[in-house]
């Protein structure tokens, strides 16, 4: 049963890289990432009682956690670089 | 099923490796390379390195990401293609790979238990550990007190690339300032859901470091990804919030003595224990009890790496922000 | 079948330390380099936890009430896990000699470098 | 037993949104819609898969560890979602209502 899930899961992540492969603009790549992760935490949640040792969820928490400060770092990057560029950010 | 898991993984690790690079943006490639280190830490998960995979997941997907992303900011986004002799290395890799390849049969299967890796210390460990120092977590003991010179030699070079990129980064540029550093510096202070969300996270964050830090001797855990997982915390609030706020709340000065103190505190260790009577870097004379002594020299070593590599990963991500 | 797929981790290790060292040797943009040598580095790293996997074992963690419980090699795990974050920090180091090269030269491409800094 | 079966019934549903929304990510012809379907199916599949292992896992330490878990996964998705829209939306890549070709920019 996990493992039909962490299969289908699998495959989900498989997908997600071919999205980020494949592009076409940066934007999708970033999606595909924080899709990925998201993946990631719940494959980890999974493999976790299918290794029969749930004491190992700290893991799907960090990841959970981190993905997110990935995300605002390139936010924060691509901010920066408008204004560098000369671009007015407006919101 | 494991094999299945693995083959998975692994091609797709491959597959991530070739396309970074391959790509000539290189904000691209580094976001393949979150990627590659989100595959590598589930890698290290399903190869029963539970402490591996959170030591990943806690550096790979955050902090080397953004200081990446902060070196790139200062560099250039795009690469120049290569223009000829690029058969040469081709050929080379390739030749290299095969002979690898062919090496490999030669290797032990995957968890073959009569590999000769498993036959030499590593029963020991996992014999007496329970005897000597009486905690559940053989890769925390292991780290910690039987091989305890390693882990001061790794902190120092953690200590010593640290103290590298300030003094590379601390010389003001030549160039003269842009005038543009007044209105970035404000963080992601105007969008307004994620810097809300992003408060909230910040103290959980902070607690769970906390968590792995003194959870590190019974569960996957300990003072390197405490240190990772903290410093990645204060860094959400400096991108939220901007450097500034978060040079307010933890200034230079403090960050500074942090790297010192908790290099410090690990030899102090050895040095108490060399006072008391035993060996450096020896716990068992701590305490009356050696089992204790080794368990309070453990909580005091490992809260040494989490000072150091928290106050070294914050230093590196501030000395690239600052730098534009 | 899965005799061959127990090599699997081997073949896959040599092929991304190797695309790692094409990147290190074939590509002039300083910060690919980079890129490159941290994937080396993670090849050697699932080298060795390739190495710490015993069969039908599980992490190192001991568990209360559980007998005769094998568990993987803790060695290899000690070394890498310490390994990650010093890697870290020395690619934060390379980085910050490239930030400087830019800002002395101009350019992060090997030729251009090679180029302004005459014959 | 009942538990059983329901935490079967949450584990496939979620494994299918999950899948429904790699597919979807993959075959949407633009940004936007790409992102609808992967954030909207991340989420649900997200709940279904936790509330479904929650269910294997009975009232333990595990448990409150799943529902952090969840609780995080459901505050970080939509927001990373959210900030990754408005910065391509302010880098001016521009929603289109109906179009038959992909569509290249930035």
């Amino acid at each position: 049963m996990y493992f039909t899930v962490s299969l289908a899961i699998l495959v989900t992540m498989v997908l997600a890289v071919i999205r980020a492969l494949k592009g076409p603009s940066v934007y999708d790549r970033v999606l595909a990432v924080n899709m990925f992760g998201t993946k990631t935490a719940l494959l980890l949640s999974v493999v976790a009682f299918l290794y029969g040792r749930p004491d190992f969820l700290d893991l799907a928490l960090i990841y959970a956690l981190i993905n997110f400060v990935g995300v605002l770092a390139v936010l924060e990057f691509f901010q920066k670089r408008s204004a560098a560029q000369g671009h007015t950010t407006k919101d | 099923m494991i094999i299945v898991f693995a083959v998975f993984l692994l091609t797709l690790l491959v597959l991530t490796a070739v396309a970074v690079v391959r790509t000539e943006n290189l904000f691209v490639a580094v976001m393949l390379m979150a990627i590659f280190s989100l595959l590598m830490a589930t890698n290290f998960f399903i190869l029963d390195a539970a402490d591996v995979a959170l030591t990943e997941a806690a550096v790979g997907a955050g902090v080397t990401t953004v200081i990446f992303l902060g070196a790139l900011a200062l560099t250039a986004e795009q690469e120049k293609p290569i223009v000829s002799g690029r058969w040469l290395p081709l050929a080379v890799v390739s030749v290299t790979v095969l002979v690898i390849i062919y090496a490999s049969f030669d290797q032990p299967r995957l968890g073959d238990p009569g590999a000769p890796a498993h036959q030499h210390v590593a029963p020991w460990y996992l014999e007496k550990t329970a005897e000597f120092i009486d905690i559940p977590n053989i890769v925390t003991a292991v780290l910690a007190s039987y091989r305890g010179y390693d882990t001061l030699g790794e902190v120092f070079v953690v200590f010593a690339a640290c103290i590298g990129v300030l003094f590379l980064l601390s010389v003001p540029p030549v160039k003269p300032q842009k005038s543009k550093s007044s209105d970035n510096s404000s963080g992601l202070r105007h969008h307004l859901i994620p810097q809300v969300v992003g408060r909230l996270l910040v103290p959980f964050i902070f607690l769970f470091g906390l968590y792995v830090q003194f959870h590190g001797e019974y569960g996957p855990g300990g003072g390197f990804q405490a240190g990772a997982i903290i410093a990645t915390g204060i860094i959400l609030y400096a991108l939220l919030e901007g450097e500034a706020a978060a040079l307010n709340a933890i200034p230079k000065s403090v960050l500074m003595a942090m790297v010192c103190g908790g290099a410090m505190l690990y030899g102090m260790v050895g040095v108490a224990g060399m006072i008391l009577g035993g060996n450096f870097l020896d716990y068992s004379v701590l305490h009356s009890d050696p089992v204790i002594g080794q368990q309070m020299g453990i909580i005091l070593i490992e809260a040494g790496v989490g000072i150091t590599v928290c106050g070294a990963l914050l230093s590196i991500f501030h000395a690239f922000a600052e730098r534009d | 079948m899965l005799e061959i797929l127990g090599y699997y981790n081997y073949w896959v290790f040599a092929l991304v330390l190797m695309i790692g060292f094409y990147a290190v040797v074939a590509r002039g943009n300083l910060i690919k380099k980079l890129l490159g040598l941290s994937m080396l580095q993670s090849a050697v790293f699932l080298m060795y936890i390739t190495l710490s996997k015993v069969e039908g074992a599980t992490a190192p963690i001991l568990q209360k009430g559980v007998e005769d419980q094998i568990y993987s090699n803790p060695l290899p795990q000690v070394l890498i896990l310490t390994a990650i974050v010093v890697g870290v920090s020395t690619t934060a180091l390379g980085l910050a000699i490239v930030v400087r090269i830019k800002e002395a030269y101009g350019t992060i491409e090997e030729q251009d470098i090679l180029k302004a800094s005459g014959p | 037993m009942l538990l059983d079966i329901l935490s079967w019934i949450l584990l496939c549903l979620g494994g299918g949104f999950v899948l429904v929304g790699g597919i979807g990510a993959l075959r949407m012809p633009n940004f936007y819609t790409r992102m609808h379907a992967a954030s909207l199916t991340d989420s649900t599949g997200s709940i279904l898969i936790v509330v479904g292992v929650m269910c294997q896992a009975g009232l333990s330490l595990a448990t409150i560890k799943l529902l952090t878990i969840l609780i995080f996964l459901l505050l970080t998705g939509p927001t990373a979602t959210y900030a990754l829209a408005n910065a391509a939306l302010l880098s001016g890549m521009k929603p289109q209502a109906d179009t038959d070709e992909g569509r290249s920019s930035s």
